[in-house]
């Protein structure tokens, strides 16, 4: 039994270790990004868009006018991509800035009209646990706004008895089934990877709300 | 005056810039040039990058809180490719005027040009990236 | 003791959802660059050559002309930048092709030399297993080229009793620590959650293995 709870310890260990190196490489690229071929693509597209004005608006030959525009756009639709593509794999300004303003820069991005709920400041977070509840309200948004047909979405944060608790809560048409797709599974697993839990609540015409519960300091 | 170490970058900026008709009095590529060519030329304007050598980290930004300090009448645009926004605050100071803060990503937006005429006559410009972090 | 063994179970079974969740997204990652920015930027770098080729070899302008192949330079830089990132993110070839493709091609790639030993060709593999030997390889062969200063680098790949087994093998000064970083670690983790064994052998001056056994049907 001493045997079974040693590898129960170094399980959970692991994966919280796995999880962790899984953040860390998603925080690696999403820099890698853009420093990387993104600074290069803006550079380029400065170039170009140098390249355009010179050729002036009446342009001797129109066609070549017409090629040098369509570079610009697709150089311009790339960057835009990468950085919404960089966004999704890690956003910045969680490193940046902390969990309350991503969260609030995510409502402000969504379609949707998603409220951030003010409360106290919070203390600092340890990483995982400021990635983890960012994960969960960004999945729990999406659900949200892609399953429940509802009208607003709240999103909460709050200390309490050292425990981090994050709540999504919409008013849609409920029906919200961990079974029924890999988000909110992963989100399960995520959320127990921290020695947290994650709760759904979900009647049919009555709203979702997803509750995630995470320890600040690691057992 | 424009302080990037990206060489490439900051020549097609200039060349941007003066073909809209401003007056580029110095270049720097990092934040000692850029604080001395300042102090010679007292410009309207100094377009910095925020991550220059030695350390590529936040020697722009520290150049400018100074520049700041010192010379009121120089507005300062800062330019990231990455979003970084420690010690913001310490950089809009007091009142938010003469300065700004832009992604990369932005010189060939259309307001580019208007952002850069409204930070070197006193306004302010920030990134929409940034401005729910103010 | 029956509720550990339960916990146990579980936590095992969710680390190895965490790992094929990531990995899956890597996937994802990596197709998203390919099909997204890359296909564009490779469209736009197409179109910019017909932009230049409409000027012709002696422009009215010649400023011009160079504005265009700067750009041109740009796009090919980022392009191949991108793609080395999304390389390293999740090597496509590994989908494409399978396991042994991809570790020739990690071998072709390698400044070192690395032998990649063929043995009778391998079953069909479980995704997780062919990402899990790919991974070990990679990290493992850089880890030769970064630590070893060897003259060869040998990785083999063989199936025995149902079960994946990796070697990779170089003839070094030896000294390979687990505790030294953080590559061999993950490795051994990564490994574990596919229930699979790593074993690191290294003495000064007697070069070094790394030898990751997976099963291939988990239990
Ligand atoms: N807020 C919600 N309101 C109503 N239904 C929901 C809500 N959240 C989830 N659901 C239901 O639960 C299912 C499972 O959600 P889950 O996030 O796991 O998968 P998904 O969103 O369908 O796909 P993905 O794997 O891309 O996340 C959804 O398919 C949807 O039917
Ligand atoms: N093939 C090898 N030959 C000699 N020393 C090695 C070899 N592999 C690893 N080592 C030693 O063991 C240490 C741990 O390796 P590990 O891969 O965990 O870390 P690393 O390569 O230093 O950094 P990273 O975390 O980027 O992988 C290394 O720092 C190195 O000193
Ligand atoms: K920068
Ligand atoms: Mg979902
Ligand atoms: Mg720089
Ligand atoms: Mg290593």
């Amino acid at each position: 039994a001493a045997e079974v709870r040693a590898q129960l310890t170094e399980a959970r260990a692991s994966r919280a270790r796995i999880v962790t190196a899984a953040d860390e490489q998603r925080r690696r690229i999403e820099r890698d990004l853009h420093d990387g071929a993104q600074q290069q693509l803006v550079t380029t597209a400065l170039i170009l868009r140098l390249a355009r004005d010179r050729l002036g608006p009446d342009p001797s030959d129109p066609e070549l006018g017409v090629l040098l525009r369509r570079a610009a756009d697709g150089l311009e639709a790339s960057v835009a991509e990468l950085r919404e593509l960089a966004r999704g794999i890690h956003p910045a300004v969680l490193t940046e800035a902390g969990l309350m303003p991503a969260l609030r820069a995510l409502a402000a991005r969504s379609a949707y009209p998603v409220d951030v709920i003010d409360g106290p400041a919070l203390p600092p977070l340890p990483d995982q646990v400021a990635a983890t509840a960012y994960f969960v309200a960004a999945e729990a948004v999406t659900n949200a706004t892609k399953h429940a047909h509802a009208t607003r979405v709240h999103v909460g944060v709050r200390v309490s008895a050292n425990r981090l608790v994050v709540t999504v809560a919409d008013d849609g048409v409920g029906g919200a089934d961990l079974a029924g797709g890999t988000g909110l599974l992963g989100l399960r697993d995520r959320v127990a990877a921290i020695e947290g839990r994650l709760v759904v609540r979900s009647s049919p015409g009555d709203g979702t709300s997803v509750h995630a519960n995470l320890p600040l300091e690691m057992p | 005056m424009l302080a990037d170490d990206a060489e490439l970058f900051r020549t097609a900026l200039a060349d941007l810039l003066e073909r809209d008709g401003c007056v580029i009095v110095g270049q720097a590529a990092d934040a000692d040039g850029l604080l001395d060519a300042v102090e010679r030329h007292r410009p309207d304007l100094a377009v910095v990058d925020i991550r220059m050598p030695p350390g590529h980290h936040l020697e722009g930004l520290r150049a400018a809180v100074r520049l700041r300090r010192r010379h009121p009448g120089t507005g300062v645009l800062l330019l990231s490719q990455h979003l970084e926004v420690t010690h913001l605050d310490e950089l809009v100071g007091q009142s938010a005027r003469g300065v700004g803060y832009l992604l990369k990503d932005r010189v060939t937006g259309p307001d580019f040009l208007s952002a850069i005429r409204r930070v070197a006559s006193d306004g302010c410009a920030f990134d929409p990236e940034v401005v729910p972090l103010l």
